[in-house]
């Protein structure tokens, strides 16, 4: 486990997570913190179950057991409409555009669940596909567009703790460097992010803090200090 | 077998349409015109069945058929719907076994499709359709158009009545059909009010027919031109109209429950058990299952071929039948009336609706078997 | 006056009636796409619900000595409340698998409470009366019309406005749409979805009641009243574009129209115009008059 | 090689062995007329399996196909004094021939659009037999004559006809089990899976599904056609949506897309109109109540169940 | 130039969705026996060139000329016999069917059986070593009687590309083959696709560009529906115009997103 910071409580606080998908299960105690305005990446094979641990966060997973404490407040059995209220923001792996609302439809379907969101023109300055495409139903967009479109949905709603799974997946290096910028831009604003990623190289000049995920535990937690003496490891467990 | 015990079976409309003037009622007066025979025949304990054919052709055939395969039944009555009824007796003849019309009413049961296994007991398109039309063609109303419930019944009302009118120098501008137990009457009623005709006649019955007339009014139809006239008017129907809506008018009738003392004592001991007045085919359904034990009691056997004959043999005799013969043609021969409904202020109960016009007799009411086409007619006369 | 050799009494007298039918159909289409547009449930059930609703106004008054103006509120409440009950205890559960299920399920509770009400009433239908306030009617010279089923036309259309501006011109239309595809995602977006789910459920099934009360005095309260009706209206949501909203209002009032003048041109198609129109639709824009979508 | 395991081949052969003696056996102790209904919605609910178990394709217009051959086989037996045989062929010709006219239409939708479409279409089937002269209307065309098999056979005799259905329905039930197992019923099981990639490997797959659709119409035809012998009557009810609706249920309730489930489910649904037909509109409410017990706790139906547990295809 | 040097030619291919050009007037020309890959930023067209050329999509203007043959009006199931068979971005494979029929399905077509409904499936077995030869290639043999749905993603994508092989096409067309692997995976399918292109002619679109740069032998550059570049990698990797539009300043002449 993560030693505690001095003086600090963890925004987002994970200890010894189980979840199932039906009859099998994929999480065997997962611990995580992230500590507020920090970018998290979790590194890991096909199958970790780094989704799962998102989803379990959100609520998504029908069968989880543990603790999932957010500013200290138990997560875990809350419906998943409650969660988000709490103010977190998720970026799906499979991107869930909407095939029935336009591209602005949305971006604008997230309610908002704080002041301090981006507006509009923030947005469509950061993606500027969007802007063009904006009337088109959501599942016309191209891929990268819809991943571009699920990462922009979120930052409208002033939640200020994001969770983002695979956002770099299937994306040209150009919108890869966007989004990279983009996050940085986040965290300099203030916001926690958790990424969940298989590109480590766009991870690492990113994240403050690093875990590495295994058959359902967290096996390694590092800070980015700490990147250069684990290259080996990481190399060996991810072929990075 | 021949030894098995005897068994009656009502077929009819249960909770449809038509359920107002046959289903519980036609169940009931068949059971009482068993209690009343003593329960049993030829020894054994008279049994009895009934089912609901839904007004569904295949529904009423399949049961039928069940019944006479199956079951022992010898013999089902009511029936209600022509559209049914008709399939049963052609399948009562083929199975050798009896059925009593008693509510279905198309006059070609004892016509083209007449049976020596089959009877008809009420009313028929014949006796609602001569009478009335042809009075009022000959006094004027000239130009007729149709409203007809599509199938056999109405199919057989609007063919008989326009043979009545046309023989009374009238003639049919025209007609609209109509399925069976409808919501809606208004725009067949438009197209009806819109024709130019003295005349429009309903061609259907019960609720069909109520709801004609109750949107005809709604929609303030015909004006002075133009009349409304319901062919088939049965106790309930009036009931149901309310002496307001229903009063002044004049049709024919087979039966009424206050006709005499007979009838008010028949109807007073129904009433008792039912709640409600026997309509016409209820007491049809009495006469004919009564009548049915009689002869077989008469002719000492279930057998059908040997009933059939017994039945035309003895006169009916009862509160509904006052020494009424079967004709050939499976016509059971009773007079029939003309009748007006009340005014309400003339009403002094909720069950006062009538007044009899005028009896009409047997002769007069029915289909002459010199237009008959009948098969078993035919063969006599040729 | 003859328009091309038919009365013209005729001809505007069965257009008018069409359109009353119309208002019916639009009514129903709308909440089936009410339904079906959020939801994807092709709700066989519907018919039932009108004639529940319908049945509601029945009791009322003859139970209770209430009348049609609380009727036209209450059916549709407690139609909308069991419909709300029904989807959270059973079609919520059918949203994972094919649609082709919740479909079935519908059938099938329309199944039971048409049963319960057939085997309660019979298949003969119950008169109800009109409300007084709109008894009598108005000349029109080519035919008397009744106030009531003016009240009907001209009720049935604000309902449907509203009902449309409702959903297209609010931002409700976009979640629901959402919910509908991706409803997990949407309440991980923080969207209440179980609940707005129930919600719309039930409101469709209140359309659907309230349509009843409104058909009670014209048509009578029957059991079987929704059974064919239903059907009519299936073919004109595929008419209108099934989910489209507007397309199944103004299909709904088209196809009345048509209906009344192909009563005036060719009586014996009245009953097959819809589903020969619904054919050629299909042929001509797979997706229906409106369908834009999918 | 997906060779079926010797228990699973057996499994199946021995579960059709049954269904063989028991509709050999049966008419000794029930009466044989119910027995014969049990065997021509169980050929029906075959022919609509076919398409939504093993097509995907849900039709809730089939009664049209079940409607259109009854009445073409009882005017062929009635009108024209065909031979039932023949009259049979004639039912089984016009439902194809409707099947390909709706198929055509249909068949371009999928899911629940396809299931809108074939409802309205089979609604204007329904409203055009209401209408047309040689139907009778209401009245349906009765005093249906069930003739001379071949002109030698009469089978007017509860026996011969008994033969005769069960001959039909053993053929039709053999028929639909040798599509699914074929070439093309592969190739249909692949187009109910992945539509685009069926297409992308070549397959016109509008064409596999119109076959099928003509072939599951043509069956429900035979069952159709050789009803109206049974019964001496077509009607209107065959053609009606209700109907339509009774076939998902039979099929649901035995089992989508296994084998003998259409047969149980017609069995079971018949018993139960017939046993329970006293209870009148409750029937419904049952019917109602098994539809959603189904679908809710139930889906792989009866048979499908049994399969499951037995880990046998049937 | 002779029609058999390039297999497949567009000409001015134009694709509009409701006045937005996804598609604007490409040319594009592959060489038979080349491995060709497509490139570009996120909503180029990549994704539309392949649904205009396997007659998914109907173009809104131009041609392409396929094997010599104009297809420009055929239907997608055509084209496929013809001999143009492609992938999907995201994998397609026949859920419910066993792995070894996945791979049968696209083998029976050439039977030319495929609307015997009178006749035993055992006529199909004799596509069983084929089957299990193409399976091999891809090392799914040990699965085969397995349901497609079991597999996890990696191996679906592998078995999609047996299936198309199974096909026999002169011209194969993947969309993004390596999408969502891990990096065994990505090399494995990348020497497949090298292997698989021995003989026939593949078109791929790939974000990966380590692999375009092991096995692509000419790639185009597809932005805003128009191509920007064309030719070996080395080229255009090099093109400043690609590197604005596609690679990215930072990332200059970089050799994948995925290969640290
Ligand atoms: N719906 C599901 N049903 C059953 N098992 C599942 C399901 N989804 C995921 N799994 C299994 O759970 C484990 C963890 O999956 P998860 O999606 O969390 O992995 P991941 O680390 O996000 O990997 P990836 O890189 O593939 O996205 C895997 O073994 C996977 O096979
Ligand atoms: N059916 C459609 N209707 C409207 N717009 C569409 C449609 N299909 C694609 N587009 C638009 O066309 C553009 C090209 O899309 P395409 O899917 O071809 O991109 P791509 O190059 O494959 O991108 P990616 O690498 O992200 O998959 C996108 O802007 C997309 O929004
Ligand atoms: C008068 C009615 C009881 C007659 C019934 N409608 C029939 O079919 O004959
Ligand atoms: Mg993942
Ligand atoms: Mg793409």
């Amino acid at each position: 486990m993560r030693e505690a910071r001095a003086g600090q409580q963890p925004l987002l606080a994970i200890e010894g997570l189980h979840a199932f998908y039906g009859e099998s299960h994929v999480l065997h105690g997962v611990d995580l913190q992230v500590y507020p305005g920090e970018v998290v990446a979790v590194l890991g094979r096909n199958g970790a179950g780094r989704t799962t641990t998102l989803k379990a966060v959100m609520g998504l997973m029908g069968r989880a057991k543990g603790s999932i404490r957010l500013n200290g407040a138990q997560l875990l059995g809350l419906a998943p409409h409650d969660i988000a209220r709490h103010g977190i923001g998720y970026c799906p792996e499979e991107r869930g555009i909407f095939a029935s609302l336009s591209c602005e439809e949305n971006l604008l379907l997230p309610p908002r669940l704080a002041a301090g969101g981006m507006g509009l023109d923030q947005i469509y300055a950061l993606f500027p596909n969007l802007r063009e495409r904006r009337a088109s139903p959501g599942t016309r967009l191209s891929g990268g567009e819809q991943q571009m479109l699920a990462l922009a949905r979120i930052l409208r709603t002033g939640a200020r703790l994001l969770l983002l799974d695979e956002t770099s997946e299937g994306l040209a290096p150009v919108i890869v460097q966007a989004i990279g910028r983009a996050i940085r831009q986040l965290r300099a604003l203030g916001f926690t992010l958790v990424m969940v990623e298989q590109n480590f190289r766009f991870a690492a000049p990113l994240a403050d803090y690093f875990y590495v995920m295994e058959g359902g535990r967290m096996v390694q937690g590092f800070a980015t200090a700490q990147l250069a003496a684990h290259m080996d490891m990481l190399h060996t467990q991810l072929g990075v | 077998a021949d030894s098995d015990p005897v068994k009656i079976a009502v077929l009819t409309d249960m909770t449809g349409f038509l359920s107002s003037s046959l289903g519980p009622g036609s169940v009931d007066a068949a059971r009482m015109a068993i209690e009343d025979f003593g329960g049993q025949v030829l020894g054994k304990k008279i049994q009895f069945v009934s089912a609901d054919h839904q007004n569904k052709p295949d529904v009423g055939l399949a049961t039928a058929r069940k019944w006479y395969e199956s079951d022992g039944v010898d013999v089902i009555a009511d029936i209600g719907n022509s559209a049914v009824g008709l399939g049963v007796q052609e399948l009562a003849r083929n199975q050798k076994k009896l059925v009593f019309i008693t509510g279905a009413s198309s006059s070609v049961f004892t016509d083209k499709a007449c049976t020596p296994y089959g009877t008809q007991w009420s009313h028929d398109t014949y006796m609602f359709a001569s009478s009335l039309p042809a009075k009022l063609a000959r006094a004027g109303e000239k130009n007729w158009y149709f409203v007809t419930a599509d199938f056999a019944f109405g199919q057989a009302l609007e063919a008989d009545a326009t043979r009545a009118v046309n023989s009374a120098g009238g003639k049919v501008v025209g007609s609209v059909r109509h399925p069976p137990n409808s919501a809606d009457f208004s725009s067949f009623l438009m197209q009806a009010s819109s024709a130019k005709a003295n005349v429009v006649a309903l061609a259907n019955a019960i609720t069909d027919t109520t709801n004609s007339i109750k949107q005809w009014n709604e929609f303030q139809m015909g004006g002075k031109s133009q009349k409304l006239v319901a062919l088939t008017l049965l106790l309930n129907d009036v009931r149901a109209l309310g002496l307001p809506v229903a009063q002044g008018a004049v049709f024919s009738t087979v039966w009424y429950w206050d006709l005499d003392d007979k009838t008010r004592a028949f109807s007073k001991r129904f009433f008792e058990r039912n709640k409600f007045m026997p309509a016409e085919a209820h007491a049809g359904t009495y006469s004919a299952v009564y009548h049915y034990l009689q002869s077989v009691k008469a002719a000492g056997t279930k057998n059908a071929d040997a009933v059939r004959v017994k039945m035309r043999e003895l006169p009916v005799n009862d509160f509904y039948s006052d020494s009424v013969r079967i004709r050939e043609d499976g016509r059971v021969m009773r007079q029939t009336y003309i009748a007006q409904v009340k005014a309400p202020a003339e009403s002094k109960g909720p069950w006062d609706l009538y007044k009899i016009l005028e009896t009409v007799p047997a002769e007069q009411s029915w289909r002459p078997l010199s237009e008959s086409q009948c098969p078993l007619v035919a063969k006599k006369a040729g | 006056m003859d328009i091309f050799g038919i009365p013209s009494q005729a001809l505007f007298g069965q257009l008018l009636i069409g359109l009353i039918n119309g208002s019916f159909y639009a009514l129903l289409s709308l909440g089936l796409a009410i339904i079906f547009g959020l939801l994807r449930i092709i709700n066989f059930a519907h018919g039932a619900q009108y004639m529940f609703g319908a049945f509601i106004a029945y009791l009322l008054l003859h139970k209770a000595g209430v009348g049609y103006w609380w009727a036209l509120l209450l059916a549709p409440l407690t139609v909308g409340a069991l419909g709300a009950v029904v989807e959270r205890l059973m079609l919520s559960r059918l949203y994972r698998v094919d649609h082709l299920y919740s479909l079935m399920l519908t059938f099938g509770l329309g199944l039971i409470v048409q049963g319960v009400f057939l085997s309660e009433y019979g298949s003969s239908g119950q008169p109800y009366p009109m409300p007084a306030q709109l008894s009598g009617g108005r000349n029109l010279g080519f035919m008397f019309m009744p106030y009531y089923r003016v009240w009907v036309i001209g009720f049935s259309v604000a309902v449907c406005v509203a009902a449309w501006l409702l959903i297209e011109r609010t931002r409700l239309g976009g979640t629901l749409r959402a919910a509908n595809e991706n409803p997990t995602l949407v309440q991980a977006f923080g969207i209440n979805v179980p609940r707005m789910l129930t919600l719309t459920y039930g409101a469709g099934a209140g359309l659907a009641a309230l349509a009843g009360v409104m058909a009670a005095p014209i048509y009578q309260v029957g059991a079987l009243m929704g059974t064919e009706l239903i059907i009519v209206v299936f073919a004109v949501v595929v008419i209108g574009g099934m989910g489209s909203l507007l397309g199944s209002i103004l299909a709904g009032f088209g196809l009345g129209l048509a209906e009344g003048l192909t009563k005036v041109f060719y009586p014996e198609a009245a009953n097959t115009v819809v589903f020969v129109l619904m054919a050629l639709v299909i042929l001509a824009k797979p997706n229906g008059l409106f369908g834009a979508r999918n | 090689m997906p060779q079926p395991t010797f228990l699973a081949r057996h499994g199946q052969a021995l579960a059709f062995a049954l269904m063989v003696a028991f509709f050999a056996l049966a008419p000794l102790f029930v009466y044989p007329v119910y027995l014969m209904k049990v065997m021509c919605f169980a050929l029906f609910a075959c022919a609509f399996n076919l398409l939504i178990g093993f097509c995907g394709l849900l039709s809730f217009g089939h009664a049209m196909f079940l409607g259109v051959a009854g009445y073409a086989a009882a005017h062929a037996a009635k009108v024209w004094a065909l031979t039932p045989e023949l009259a049979v062929l004639f039912g089984v010709a016009c439902a194809a021939l409707l099947g390909l006219v709706s198929g055509l239409l249909a068949i371009r939708r999928q899911g629940i659009y396809f299931a809108m479409i074939t409802l309205a279409l089979a609604q204007m089937v329904y409203f055009f037999f209401l209408q047309a002269p040689f139907t009778g209307g209401e009245n349906g065309l009765q005093a249906v004559p069930r003739g001379r098999l071949f002109g030698l056979v009469d089978l007017a005799r509860p026996g011969a006809m008994y033969g005769f259905v069960f001959a039909v329905f053993l053929a039709g039930f053999l028929l639909v089990w040798r599509i699914v197992h074929s070439p093309f019923g592969q190739v249909l099981k692949a187009i109910r899976e992945n539509e685009p990639r069926a297409i992308s490997l070549g397959y016109e797959v509008d064409r596999y599904k119109l076959l099928a659709f003509v072939l599951s119409a043509a069956l429900a035809g035979a069952a159709g056609a050789t009803k109206a012998l049974v019964f001496q009557l077509a009607a209107l009810p065959d053609a009606h949506w209700a109907m339509s609706g009774e076939v998902v249920l039979m099929t649901l309730l035995g089992g989508l897309g296994t084998l003998l489930g259409p047969v149980v489910g017609a069995g079971a649904i018949v018993m139960m109109h017939n046993h329970l037909a006293h209870l009148d509109s409750w029937v419904m409410v049952i019917q109602g109540v098994i539809f959603a017990v189904c679908v809710l706790a139930f889906r792989r139906g009866v048979v499908g169940e049994v399969a499951q547990r037995l880990r046998v295809p049937l | 130039m002779p029609y058999n040097d390039y297999i497949l030619e567009t000409r001015q291919l134009v694709k509009e969705f409701r006045g937005f050009v996804a598609v604007d007037h490409v040319d594009l020309r592959v060489r038979r026996g080349q491995i060709h890959a497509l490139i570009g930023p996120n909503g180029a067209g990549k994704t539309t060139v392949f649904n205009l050329l396997t007659k998914f999509l109907a173009p809104t203007g131009g041609s392409i000329v396929f094997d010599g043959r104009d297809i420009t009006a055929s239907g997608p199931a055509a084209v496929a016999r013809q001999g143009m068979v492609r992938s999907f971005q995201i994998s397609a494979v026949f859920p419910q069917l066993s792995v070894l029929e996945n791979v049968r399905v696209a083998l029976q077509r050439k039977l030319g059986t495929t609307f015997r409904f009178w006749r035993s499936e055992r006529s199909l077995h004799g596509l069983h070593a084929r089957a299990m030869e193409l399976l091999a290639t891809v090392e799914l043999s040990p699965h085969a009687q397995r349901p497609a749905a079991e597999l996890p993603y990696g191996r679906k994508r592998a078995l999609e590309i047996a299936t198309t092989l199974a096909a026999d096409p002169a011209l194969l067309l993947l969309d993004e083959p390596t999408q969502g692997m891990g990096h065994e995976d990505i090399d494995h399918v990348t020497a497949l696709i090298a292997k698989v292109a021995a003989d026939r002619t593949v078109l791929m679109v790939e974000h990966n560009m380590g692999v375009v740069e092991r096995i692509a032998h000419t790639i185009s550059v597809l932005q805003r529906g128009k191509v920007i570049a064309e030719g070996p990698y080395a080229q255009v990797s090099t093109d400043p115009q690609v590197l604005e539009a596609y690679m990215g300043t930072e990332h200059a002449a970089l050799p994948g997103t995925r290969h640290a």
